[in-house]
């Protein structure tokens, strides 16, 4: 077993990177809109299924294949472009100030709608499309040989986690986000544009997620499904890691990938149950995650 | 004097570095009228959360009847015979009037009953009695977020007597309530008081009330009682004239 | 009056079922989801949303497989021992789940239900793996019924136990701690102060409702013949809410309610569409903003007019 | 007629109503003929219920319920088995239909889940002109119906259904196979490969969580421990059903250097799992067997020397299939219409419908032309022996099929642009079942190395023999 430990480590890195991107979104629309959007799987899924027909568009074309890289990049963009603003305006801003329950339904719904959405634009087979991955080649380290594109999400994962750093710590724009995190009202009152905040902060969860689903595709199949699977893991990521706590998702990540890369490892039969027992394990010790914090009720 | 129903000794709490108590020790005797006076954030809403359970301090203990009580919850305490109104009233506020008195009723005796209604013919007459105490009994079916604040006040006192506690902790009675109502609910109070043998702590801001009520008086200050005695000899104390009574 | 429509109703589909047998399946099985979405309205009253009780109803239908596979071949007591297993599960959960509020109590019981769905779809040597297991015809009464006779008395006396039940959950709902467990969502601070232990209020509720989710779970089990772990994931949760949401929580009817206005809303949906989901997600986000009291509301409000 | 006309309209409103109720993930059916075709059933239903099934006339056309995968990742082997049965059912018309009556299908999507398909079969069953079902494709929805077959008296033709489990009680009267099941189509893999190569040492094992890929793994493991006992299972894997991304498997597969990974994954799952372990040297550092394999030659580039197979005889380009005109017009026909060659899936959907077309004429046979009913079909299926497009299909007693099982390795020639079977071998059906009853997994431990000797070896199945 000890010559696989390279490999098990590797491999969890490789599989938090691929689930980081959807957690991450998840994470930073909460601590932003106090929302918790069940259909940012969705989003994940519509971004995966949008780069892949470019990406298949590309190759039918015979177009320069290394287009497909500008094309993933570009439809997380276009998805968030698109749906971010349209959402935010025509539901999630009705929600703001509501009770959880009402929040989770509205967003429940809006994971349905999409969901059918995906199934009447993109069609119910599963599309696959590899052209990125085959382009980077292959790297032989311990002895497996690994994708050098699983290398790159590594790498743009972690790019993900310092630019959100950078752009909340360092701009202008991250402070307003983070005035209207630490008090919404103040925020308000000091005239800072609190809708505008919103939106914007809604499209950039929904760009992660779209960038998730996209930097996806070129290792994995899509088919109708995805959305709910990874919903459901994005949140055990979040809440892992406290929602609103963006090295929260990062660090929460790397334990599912972990847990479930040593899961196949060693009982690979657990392999589905392992981010889900880490979930509960978390939130029973803590149930506001390891990076979150709670404010005491005052009377 | 008699035995102290409530005591708490050496009382110690801090709320981010700001001291709402300092060592500081109180006690109610049976058949006391407490009233609690002292500038805005001194603390006496503190001492009231630490009398109830709601928070710990950081040092000192709270004894009801000699037992301390210091650790336990609200739930268990209020068990204990110990009722409280707020300053805001916490009402459910979903409810109806008569629900709200109903349920203090049946938590009171009958909780555990998941199949009989809650609403049974003595409960309601026994609701409606203390409605009328409080002047509420034209409000019954209203749903108590629909109350003005100063209904809903009262409603959140006559909660509290609904439990027929020994001892009740009101905290401000009469802010909210306006000026004509007040000295009518103090008056209908305090006869209920007496006639139910009920032991009353009460944090008021309302000097005028203070010294036609109370049968003592503790002055709260930054932690600390400043002065204590019965209301004729505190407010004839200049310090407390300067300090408290002039604020309020 | 309520009563009258009421009784109309379940006239009614007793009727339709006779007059349309086939209807009897998807019947039984609304009404098994009747119950499922009633044990989340439960919940609901006090403010806690659970996207995870999907779990209580595939656990009891799970019991159901197991307890006929160890030779227990009795209807009755396969539902009552099966609807057992749920509200005991639903204790056990219930006791750590009840000291959570809001979000938190949503993710850990969306936590616990993925463990449930994750441990079933993997255990391929306990729980049959994805492909679930049998639950099997039982006796009723010590008779041995032919499979559409049984599905008959199967929609028949859960017809029965939807208007008993509903009765006692009315009346649960109407006693001191069905307030208490409604007082739980407007002020927690006072239930403390009045000395009512706010955590068995809701550990009672929350047992009651895993039970009654339960009681749907082994009704489905029974009328689907089979147990897959899909009963339990988190979408089938997220289903039972949307119910509970459409009929509207102020009521018992509402969740059998919302379960019929589904199946009308699907038959108008299909005929111009495959998207019925679709149809669906709009309809929960109309009527949630519209609607807040959802269908049964209606119903109320015509009614509190007339009166 | 009023009366009537009511009736139907009733009966389409609620026919409508019973596709909602499922706790599966909500996939909607595919179909929307499907509905269509529910209205006319569902008031049928209604009469039927009071009427029971008698020697009938002739009904305006024979219905069959279709059960497969049109949606998912599953579909990728479903709908090659819808597009045949397309085909072939217009191939059936073309030529008068069964009895001179014409067949149309409803389709139904396994995808739904097991809730839904059985909804959809009950409803479907409960139309008269319904009298055959051919479902289904998935392990798990053959094992979720085959109650309510029996239950409900319908003939029940499994087209694809491998899982052993599904007839091994020996009792059913109206699930047919008319297929091989798992225990041939896996001790066939496990002779090939140490035929191939003897020196055997390791296997790893990654097949799909459920009732067929756990099977799979413990026939073939089972076998292989009968004939090679030294031979060691170094790691076994089991991602679910439906699966996107195989990476840390693939990883896992390689730390354990296995001489052999074995794995009967299938539709997309397949494509996914071939996709991404191709460029991780795989199918250079070790041998690869893909029970299914032959399903994806046409859409992914397989390396020569894998091991694929048909589980049957299925393939298009087999020996008896170039033999048979029938066959060979099938398999262009389909090109023409579909755009690729027919996958196995195609030829078990049509060999399937073979076999039911055989069972209406030979049951008109017997009751002396009248249209069959339901418990005479059955009749008719028990016991059949049928000729198919690839080879013959033989009812046992217990209503398990006996097929022939061709094996061989991936080889590019210069014939096709994609690899073809090569170094085949074609094992007689009944040479690797246990008798009809005899617990398969007992029987598998009883076999001696000397049990292969006797066997035809790879190379050995070529044009012109046989």
């Amino acid at each position: 077993m000890s010559n696989a430990i390279i490999p098990l480590l590797l491999d969890s890195l490789a599989s938090a990177a691929l689930i980081f991107f959807a957690a991450v979104g998840l994470t930073l629309v909460f601590s932003v809109l106090r929302v918790l959007n069940v259909a940012h799987g969705s989003l994940y899924s519509i971004g995966g299924y949008v780069a892949a027909s470019v990406c298949l568009f590309i190759a039918s074309r015979q177009l320069n294949p290394y287009l497909s890289f500008v094309a993933l990049l570009f439809s997380a963009v276009f998805v968030a472009a698109i749906l971010g603003p349209l959402i935010e305006r025509s539901l999630v801003r009705w929600t703001y100030g509501k009770s959880e329950a009402v929040q989770i339904l509205i967003t429940f719904g809006l994971f349905l709608i999409l969901e059918d959405l995906q199934r009447l634009v993109f069609g119910v087979q599963s599309l696959y499309e590899d052209s990125p991955m085959r382009l980077l080649g292959t790297s032989s380290i311990g002895g497996v040989v690994y994708l050098n594109y699983q290398i790159l999400l590594v790498a743009m994962a972690v790019l993900v986690v310092v630019g959100l750093r950078l752009l909340i710590n360092h701009t202008r724009l991250g402070r307003l986000i983070t005035a209207v995190v630490t008090d919404r009202e103040m925020a308000q009152s000091i005239g800072i544009d609190t809708n505008r905040i919103f939106i914007l902060a809604f499209s950039l969860g929904v760009f992660l997620a779209a960038l998730g689903g996209a930097l996806a595709t070129p290792t994995s199949g899509i088919a109708p499904g995805l959305g709910a699977d990874t919903m459901v893991l994005a949140f055990a990521v979040a809440a892992i890691g406290g929602l609103g706590q963006i090295e929260g998702a990062a660090v929460a990540s790397l334990i599912v990938g972990f847990a479930r890369v040593l899961a196949i490892y060693l009982v690979p039969s657990l392999d589905a149950v392992a981010p889900y027992v880490a979930m509960l394990a978390v939130l029973l010790i803590r149930p506001y995650g390891l990076f979150g914090s709670v404010t005491a009720r005052r009377i | 004097m008699s035995r102290p129903i409530l005591e708490a000794k050496n009382l110690r709490v801090a709320f981010n570095g700001v001291k709402a108590a300092d060592g500081a020790s109180i006690a109610i005797h049976d058949g006391e009228f407490l009233a609690i006076i002292g500038p805005n954030g001194s603390g006496k809403t503190t001492l009231l959360n630490i009398c109830t359970g709601y928070i710990r301090p950081i040092s000192g203990s709270v004894l009801l009847d000699g037992n301390d009580i210091t650790r336990m919850s609200p739930r268990a305490i209020a068990r204990r015979g110990v009722a409280r109104a707020f300053q805001i009233p916490q009402l459910f506020s979903a409810q109806r009037v008569i629900d709200n008195m109903m349920l203090a009723l049946a938590a009171k005796d009958g909780l555990w009953s998941a199949i009989r209604p809650l609403e049974t013919a003595e409960r309601r007459d026994e609701a409606k009695a203390l409605l009328e105490l409080v002047g509420l009994d034209g409000d019954t079916d209203r749903i108590s977020s629909t109350l003005p604040e100063g209904h809903r006040k009262l409603l959140d006192i006559a909660v509290a007597l609904a439990l027929k506690p020994r001892l009740l902790l009101l905290d401000e009675p009469t802010s909210g309530v306006s000026a004509l109502e007040r000295f009518p609910l103090m008056e209908a109070l305090m006869s209920a008081l007496r006639q139910r043998r009920i032991t009353a702590l009460f944090v008021e801001h309302d000097m005028d009330v203070v010294a036609r009520y109370a049968s003592r008086v503790l002055v709260w200050n930054a932690g600390n009682i400043m002065a204590e005695g019965r209301p004729d000899e505190v407010f004839g104390n200049a310090q407390v004239r300067e300090r408290v009574v002039g604020v309020a | 009056m309520r009563i009258i429509l009421a009784a109309a109703a379940v006239v009614m589909l007793a009727a339709l079922a006779f007059a349309a047998p086939w209807l009897q399946f998807v019947l039984t099985l609304a009404i098994a989801k009747g119950f499922a979405a009633l044990g989340v309205a439960v919940l609901l009253r006090a403010g806690l949303i659970s996207i995870g009780h999907a779990m209580f109803f595939a656990a009891s239908a799970y019991g159901a497989a197991f307890l006929a596979r160890a030779g227990i071949n009795d209807l009755g007591l396969l539902l009552i021992l099966s609807v057992l297993v749920s509200a005991l599960i639903g204790a056990i959960a219930g006791s750590f789940l009840v000291r959570y509020r809001a979000i938190f109590f949503a993710m850990l019981n969306l936590a616990v239900s993925m463990v449930f769905y994750a441990l079933c779809a993997k255990l391929y040597g306990v729980t049959g793996g994805t492909d679930g297991l049998p639950v099997p015809i039982p006796a009723v009464f010590g008779i041995v019924f032919a499979e559409p006779v049984f599905k008959s008395i199967l929609f028949y006396l859960s017809l029965m136990l939807m208007v008993l039940v509903g009765l006692v959950v009315h009346r649960y709902l109407d006693s001191p701690l069905g307030h208490a467990l409604s007082a739980v969502h407007s002020n927690e601070i006072r239930l403390e102060y009045l000395g009512i232990p706010v955590w068995a209020v809701l550990l009672i509720a929350y047992t009651i409702s895993a039970a009654l989710a339960g009681l749907g779970g082994a009704i489905a089990g029974l009328a689907i013949g089979r147990v897959v772990p899909d009963f339990a994931f988190w979408t089938a949760s997220g289903h039972l809410v949307l119910i509970a949401v459409l009929g509207g929580i102020g009521g018992v009817p509402g969740a059998f309610i919302g379960a019929l206005f589904l199946e009308l809303l699907h038959s108008a949906a299909v005929t111009v569409t495959d998207a019925w989901n679709l149809f669906v997600g709009i309809t929960l986000i109309v009527v949630i903003m519209f609607m807040p009291q959802g269908i049964y509301g209606l119903f109320e409000r015509k009614e509190a007019q007339s009166s | 007629m009023a009366f009537n006309g009511i009736s139907i309209v009733f009966a389409r409103c609620l026919s409508l109503l019973q596709l909602l109720f499922r706790l599966d993930r909500g996939l909607p059916p595919a179909n929307r003929r499907l509905v269509v075709d529910g209205l006319a059933g569902a008031l049928a239903i209604g009469l039927v219920a009071t009427t029971p099934v008698a020697a009938q006339d002739k009904p305006s056309s024979v219905g069959l319920g279709v059960f497969t995968f049109t949606s998912g990742p599953a579909a990728a082997y479903g709908m090659p088995g819808k597009n045949a049965a397309d085909l072939m059912i217009d191939e059936i018309n073309a030529k008068g239909g069964i009895g001179g009556v014409p067949v149309t299908a409803t389709y139904v999507d396994e995808a739904q889940g097991a809730q839904g398909v059985i909804a959809e079969y009950r409803r479907l069953a409960g139309d008269a002109k319904n009298q055959v079902m051919v479902a289904a494709l998935s392990s798990a929805t053959c094992l979720a119906l085959a109650p309510i077959a029996e239950q409900l008296e319908v003939p029940t033709v499994g087209w694809n259904c491998d899982t052993h489990q599904l007839l091994i009680d020996g009792k059913s009267k109206y699930v047919f196979r008319p297929n091989g099941n798992t225990v041939p189509e896996f001790i066939a893999y496990a002779i090939y490969l140490l035929d191939r190569k003897p020196d055997v040492k390791t296997v790893a094992i990654i097949n799909p969580d459920y009732a067929f890929g756990h099977d799979a793994a413990k026939i073939f493991t089972a076998a292989l421990k009968a004939l090679k006992p030294d031979i060691e299972i170094v790691a076994e894997l089991y991602p679910k059903l439906g699966s996107p991304n195989y990476q840390t498997e693939i990883s896992r597969l390689t730390t354990a250097r296995p001489d052999v990974v074995f794995s009967n994954l299938w539709g997309a799952d397949l494509e996914n799992f071939v996709r991404q372990a191709t460029p991780r040297g795989l199918f250079t550092s070790s041998q690869v067997i893909l029970a299914l394999g032959e399903t994806v030659l046409q859409r992914v580039p397989l390396p020569d020397g894998v091991i694929v197979g048909v589980l049957g005889d299925g393939w298009w380009m087999s020996p008896d299939a170039k033999a048979n005109p029938e066959t060979v017009k099938f398999a262009e026909a389909y090109k023409s219409r579909f755009g690729e060659y027919p996958v196995f899936p195609s030829i078990k959907m049509a060999n399937t419908l073979i076999y039911v077309k055989a069972a209406y004429e030979a049951a008109m046979q017997k009751n002396g032309g009248k249209w069959p009913t339901r418990a005479e079909l059955a009749d008719a299926m028990k016991g059949s022996k049928v000729a198919t497009l690839t080879g013959i299909v033989q009812t046992r007693a217990d209503n398990d099929g006996l097929v022939d099982q061709i094996v061989g390795v991936t080889l590019k020639t210069s014939a096709q642009p994609f690899p073809v079977i090569g170094d085949m071998v074609r094992y007689k059906g009944d040479s690797l079942l246990p008798q009809a009853g005899q617990d398969p997994l007992a029987w598998i431990s009883t076999l001696k190395p000397e049990f292969a000797k006797g066997l035809p070896k790879p190379g050995s199945y070529k044009i012109g023999e046989r």
